[in-house]
């Protein structure tokens, strides 16, 4: 069975000791590394191993199978994407916002978590959802606009998306926070872009973060965009530098390798687990289609440089990889071509069956239990909605 | 005098802006080479330069507080929000800075910052895209807030912001973005100020209070409820503050009936201060209690209830209804 | 049953609460050691330790985010922000992702989040330290907002908010913290529920409308009224949101003349939804048009000033006088 | 004259391109040094001068009269500190918030300024007011509270004081901005504390700095505490390593000796000047008083702590230095106690003197111009007051 969830990493005791201090009478500079390193990659764009003595043991379990899950993920995920472009398209959705070509970042840190993480997202982590176990109807819910989120959250280990830029950094710290405060070793994992990293939340959350060893991930997509603003009205220096000033550890990875992103992300969570608090990692990696379905990139994109990105396809080089192994087979070539198809079958099928609310549900979960004043409001409506129901309705200026 | 829609209308009036005054700059996200994602400033950064129309990293309190810099240092800063959701990260620098400088430094300081918050439902969109957040603003002291209906007051409306010394937020009717009209780029002594309302509909029997999106709809109110042998008056406040009573009063006086209407949440919206304010000015001319149409006490909803959420023609004729004593929803009411 | 102060019955709610619950945290700027610049939680990390009263690090958007991300995990997270001014940091949290996230979850997630907010004037301090913002976040559809004025219902009403699963605003009327009162901590079905206004004095000529702060002054003006023949009925709101009409309303029934009094500013404020909801429910029963007397709209100013903002004893009995058609500052008043 | 500005460093046009870019291609770590160096300081606690021949260079100009100002300057504004806590606790006013301690890094900062430069400072830089030329009385008026302000920011070249922890690191940026726009080369400066620095609007501070190149100088007063919490609970590293990973250099300094800062101060401008943006300078000091006069601190503070610090005061080390040259003659003493004694003097007198303002004035200066609405509320007021002044006045409740 191809989409198996990849063998989580030895588990350590989280220390208790849970914050950190500065003592002005030692060289403050003592631990900190003569300088970062390079970008991590193990698979190159031709897909060739790229021997990586730090990274590499970290995906040592990696054989050909689960290779090929990796490949089968990307490929759906590809198409599902695709296919809800389609959909918007043709009406069904009112929005959507394409990963094309941020598959490797998202499916190989996805795939690297355990169940009882929790992932806190932006709006354009459907492959992260949906290797966390969403529903593929559920993916589209919220882009159709027939409910306000597309799944329970707890079900599935993975916050509703938060459409405000960088607010989920500081859910996914205080998450963190409680995971120390409950004893047990699951880790929060933030997914942000590169534009997010300007908000004074998400550098406030690597102060909590900080402050309070809190077991969190902090995954930068940095696909070189924000609409159409480049990384570098953002940055002037690459955004992995950001987090070590706020003591916390960073890592450069190249988005596009899904097993860099794999080891990238093991290597995160392992020292979250063991108590040694935050990472943040910067998936270098590029968006190839519009910001939403509503944005036009020709206004704004080089045509030379969405090319030059185009040879570095996440797809195309674990591929390689297989085929050069000899794995690529026509059986492997059809079951994952199968599961795409029937993936974004039972997409499109759920998506043309959802259905508009009840009217009266707009005053639903609004609190927790019901008020006086707005139970007033609603039956107010109701009152309204059957007035209306009797006579003939009017239509709207 | 041409042809233009209400969002272009805003266009020419801010490149007017920029070509009056110098030290007129635009901060935003998105505005320069993508011309914002309405098209707004479309064109702007081409024609004046990257000085003057400056895409800024994604933070917006990092935009209205470097505003305020601007501001210290002699410019006048027009701040695009991209959308109505997106201005809570500058709330502190809004109410904290932006409206308080001019009376923090005993008038020494002059904040001539102009806000653009497209604003307001019905497009469909998603989360956060859809709000009417103008309240908050007409609550805090030291703010002007206004809010235009059509592409002529989008274009004086905008310029008169801009040349204002005082901070302006000013509320751009998303969903009538596409609406045309004839827009003369003539300001002169007989160009109405912006803090002024406007009549839009002359009547006599209910005066209705509006502004921004819901003014369409009020005019076609007035319509129907004319089939219908009621007279409405259809007043565009414009300004939501500081609020142009005095053109409500005097309306009200005559019609002795008020229907306030608005897309934001009515619990402490601005249709409670009218509402509270013109019950204060002319109790006893009033035939009927003040009556609200506005969006429910909830968040804003997903699209597919937004018209339940939304105030229309025929919420507004019901309210119209309820306060001419006629047969309504209401009519029985226990509570 | 004791006496303690205003401020030493929150203190005494939360180390209820603290005990109750395993899942209470407290969190906030020098909330630890300090106990809070008020002292309000003094002595609570000593007893209950610094993993459950965590000082945290100075961001309130940090505070307010990582106690969503806290309530997320299952805990009951209270906040405090150490003054009323210094909220504003924190608002898009609070109005975009506290107030919505059960809404927008469907009902999975819950926000069982208390905001303590030191909150009004009179105490003579400088900027920021002085404000009523309670308006902003009534106008927040997804949030409750309360507010105490006396010792017991501190106590009880703080410890019914963090008990509550919605996220709640607790405002703290600071300059009533040394007020002292006797104080049962007993918690029983014949509590009054934290959403229930409360008629603290009855009266029969007018209705007074108040919360916070003011009640002690409203209380004083009926006392005062009482000597020139006038009974006022004064009704202490407690929840903002939402607001007990039904209380109110049937106070305003029998009295047919309301005044509204709050610290803040008057455009916008509570005064205004009280006022415009008591007149849609009461038309035919009001003598006069509802007075509100308030802070002016102006940003709060300097505290040598704070006396000819803030309402007070006069103020309101001027208000009164008005609503019973006595002579009053505006008799004659022509605009 | 021993108040005379010091002179101002050479100046140098700047450079035209606002915007530094990120190439991926390029090894991103090119640029960065090796590993940040050592706190600067240049005058030891004993008084002695220490050799650094990257800093001593910049403080070549200041010779004993120099130095003698700035210990003037020192002894000034803590003698006016001192006045204004007592005049507190006289009653004469709200609150104060003590500078105690951080004169060498307010004095040597403000001592480096130009007159056209601008500074946007946080409530505490009382002492860089004063070097800025603000009246003795200004100083008191916002704390004696009948004045919203001290003084007219135009007039002094420095804002009146953000009370909202951080706000003016944003104001100072677009200052400086607007700097670079007006094609002159002042520079903004922006005074903050350590707790700042949490802060999302101080980090978004530095976003916009670095990605406009913006000549701003972030000059934070780590005097170890933010009220009751310790640097240590904001921040795991020294504060002065977060700034280079947005891509503006920082300076750790010595904020107990006033050379240093100087030094510092002046190589942060000069860089600014020259067109190549923000530098981030930590300035290490202590809070050696409360937070304000409401504030207990031995509720927090160690004794032991506090006396280490004691033994590092910044005008002592300044005072030993003069004595070693044989500087500290009794003129020298007698004078700057004179000045001191005159100012604290002038300035009490003028607390004393401080009226509160007519009760309309609350009206004024809400907006640039009358509106009906507020006009009509001053009126009615205004009918209000007439009434009560004719009639005997009634007690508050
Ligand atoms: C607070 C806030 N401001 C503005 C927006 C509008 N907006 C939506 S996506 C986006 C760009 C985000 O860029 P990035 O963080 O790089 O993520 P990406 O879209 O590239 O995945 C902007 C400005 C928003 N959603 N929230
Ligand atoms: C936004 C905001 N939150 C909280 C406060 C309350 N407060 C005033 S001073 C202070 C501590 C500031 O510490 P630091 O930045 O180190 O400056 P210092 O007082 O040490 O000079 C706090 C929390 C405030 N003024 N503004
Ligand atoms: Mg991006
Ligand atoms: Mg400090």
């Amino acid at each position: 069975m191809l989409r198996s969830e990849l063998s989580p990493n030895p588990v350590h005791h989280r220390t208790t000791d849970s914050r950190a201090g500065t003592d002005d009478d030692v060289d403050p500079w003592q631990d900190l590394p003569a300088r970062p390193r390079a970008t991590v990659q193990l698979l190159s764009p031709d897909g060739t191993r790229r021997s990586d003595p730090e990274y590499e043991p970290w995906v040592q379990d990696v054989g050909t199978d689960q290779i090929s899950a990796l490949y089968q993920d990307m490929v759906v995920v590809r198409r599902l994407d695709i296919e809800a472009t389609a959909l918007q398209r043709q009406g069904q959705l009112g929005l959507w916002p394409p990963l094309l070509g941020q598959e490797a970042s998202q499916v190989g840190s996805a795939r690297a978590l355990r169940a009882d993480d929790f992932v806190f997202s932006s709006y354009r982590e459907n492959a992260v959802a949906y290797c966390r176990g969403v529903g593929l109807t559920d993916l589209v819910r919220v882009w159709k606009g027939t409910s306000a989120s597309g799944w329970d959250p707890y079900a599935v280990g993975m916050a509703t998306p938060s459409i405000i830029i960088g607010a989920q950094t500081l859910h996914a710290t205080g998450y963190a926070m409680g995971c120390v405060k409950d004893g047990v070793d699951s880790v929060a994992v933030a997914y942000f872009g590169d534009g997010a990293t300007s908000q004074g939340d998400v550098n406030e959350a690597m102060v909590f973060a900080a402050s309070f060893r809190a077991p969190v991930v902090f995954f930068c997509q940095n696909n070189q965009w924000a609409i159409s603003e480049p990384v570098s009205l953002q940055a002037v220096r690459p955004i992995a530098d950001r987090a070590p000033g706020f003591g916390i550890p960073s890592i450069r990875v190249d988005g596009n390798d899904v097993l860099a992103v794999l080891a990238a992300t093991r290597v995160a969570l392992d020292r979250a687990r063991r108590g040694d608090g935050a990472t943040f990692i910067e998936a270098v990696t590029y968006r190839m289609g519009p910001h939403t379905t509503s944005d036009d990139p020709t206004r704004y994109v080089d045509k030379a440089e969405h090319e030059s990105w185009a040879g570095r396809d996440p797809i195309l080089r674990v591929e390689r990889l297989l085929e050069l192994g000899g794995h690529l087979t026509p059986e492997l070539t059809r079951a994952v071509t199968a599961t795409a198809d029937a993936a974004a079958r039972e997409m499109r099928d759920g998506c043309h069956g959802l259905e508009p609310p009840e009217p009266l549900s707009v005053f639903d979960h609004v609190y927790t239990s019901p008020t006086s004043w707005l139970e007033r409001q609603r039956r107010q409506y109701e009152a309204y909605l059957a007035m209306y129901q009797d006579a003939p309705g009017g239509g709207e200026g | 005098m041409a042809v233009q829609t209400l969002a272009a209308a805003i266009g020419t009036g801010l490149r007017r802006a920029l070509q009056d005054d110098p030290r007129v700059v635009l901060l935003g996200e998105d505005i320069g080479r993508l011309g914002g994602v309405f098209r707004v400033t479309d064109g702007l950064q081409r024609d004046f330069g990257a000085d003057r129309v400056m895409d800024t990293p994604l933070a917006e309190a990092g935009i209205m507080g470097t505003a305020v810099g601007l501001a210290y240092r002699g410019y006048r800063p027009v701040v695009e929000i991209q959308f109505d959701g997106f201005i809570y990260p500058a709330f502190d620098q809004i109410v904290a800075q932006v409206a308080k400088l001019h009376y923090r430094t005993g008038g020494a300081v002059r904040m001539p910052i102009t806000v653009r918050v497209p604003y307001g439902g019905g497009i469909g969109a998603v989360e956060h895209h859809s709000e009417s957040p103008e309240a908050y603003f007409t609550h805090t002291a030291g703010l002007r807030v206004v809010t235009c209906s059509s592409p002529q007051d989008a274009h004086t409306m905008i310029r008169q912001a801009v040349a204002c010394d005082d901070p302006v937020l000013f509320f751009e009717p998303k969903r009538r973005y596409w609406v045309k009209g004839d827009v003369d780029e003539v300001i002169d002594e007989t160009t109405m100020a912006m803090d002024r309302a406007r009549v839009v509909v002359e009547g006599d029997d209910v005066t209705v209070v509006t502004y921004g999106p819901l003014v369409a709809t009020a005019r076609d109110a007035a319509l129907a409820a004319s089939d219908d042998g009621i007279s409405l008056e259809v007043i565009d406040l414009r300004s939501l503050a500081p609020v142009d009573y005095e053109t409500v009063e005097a309306s009200v006086r005559r019609t002795g009936r008020l229907v306030v209407t608005h897309e934001a949440q009515q619990h402490g919206g601005v249709g409670a201060e009218v509402a509270a304010s013109i019950t204060e000015r002319c109790f006893h001319h009033l035939e009927a209690a003040p009556a609200r149409v506005t969006g429910f006490d909830v968040p804003y909803p997903p699209a597919a209830l937004e018209d339940h959420f939304l105030p229309d023609l025929d919420r507004l004729l019901d309210a119209v209804d309820r306060v001419m004593g006629r047969q309504n929803s209401l009519s029985g009411w226990r509570g």
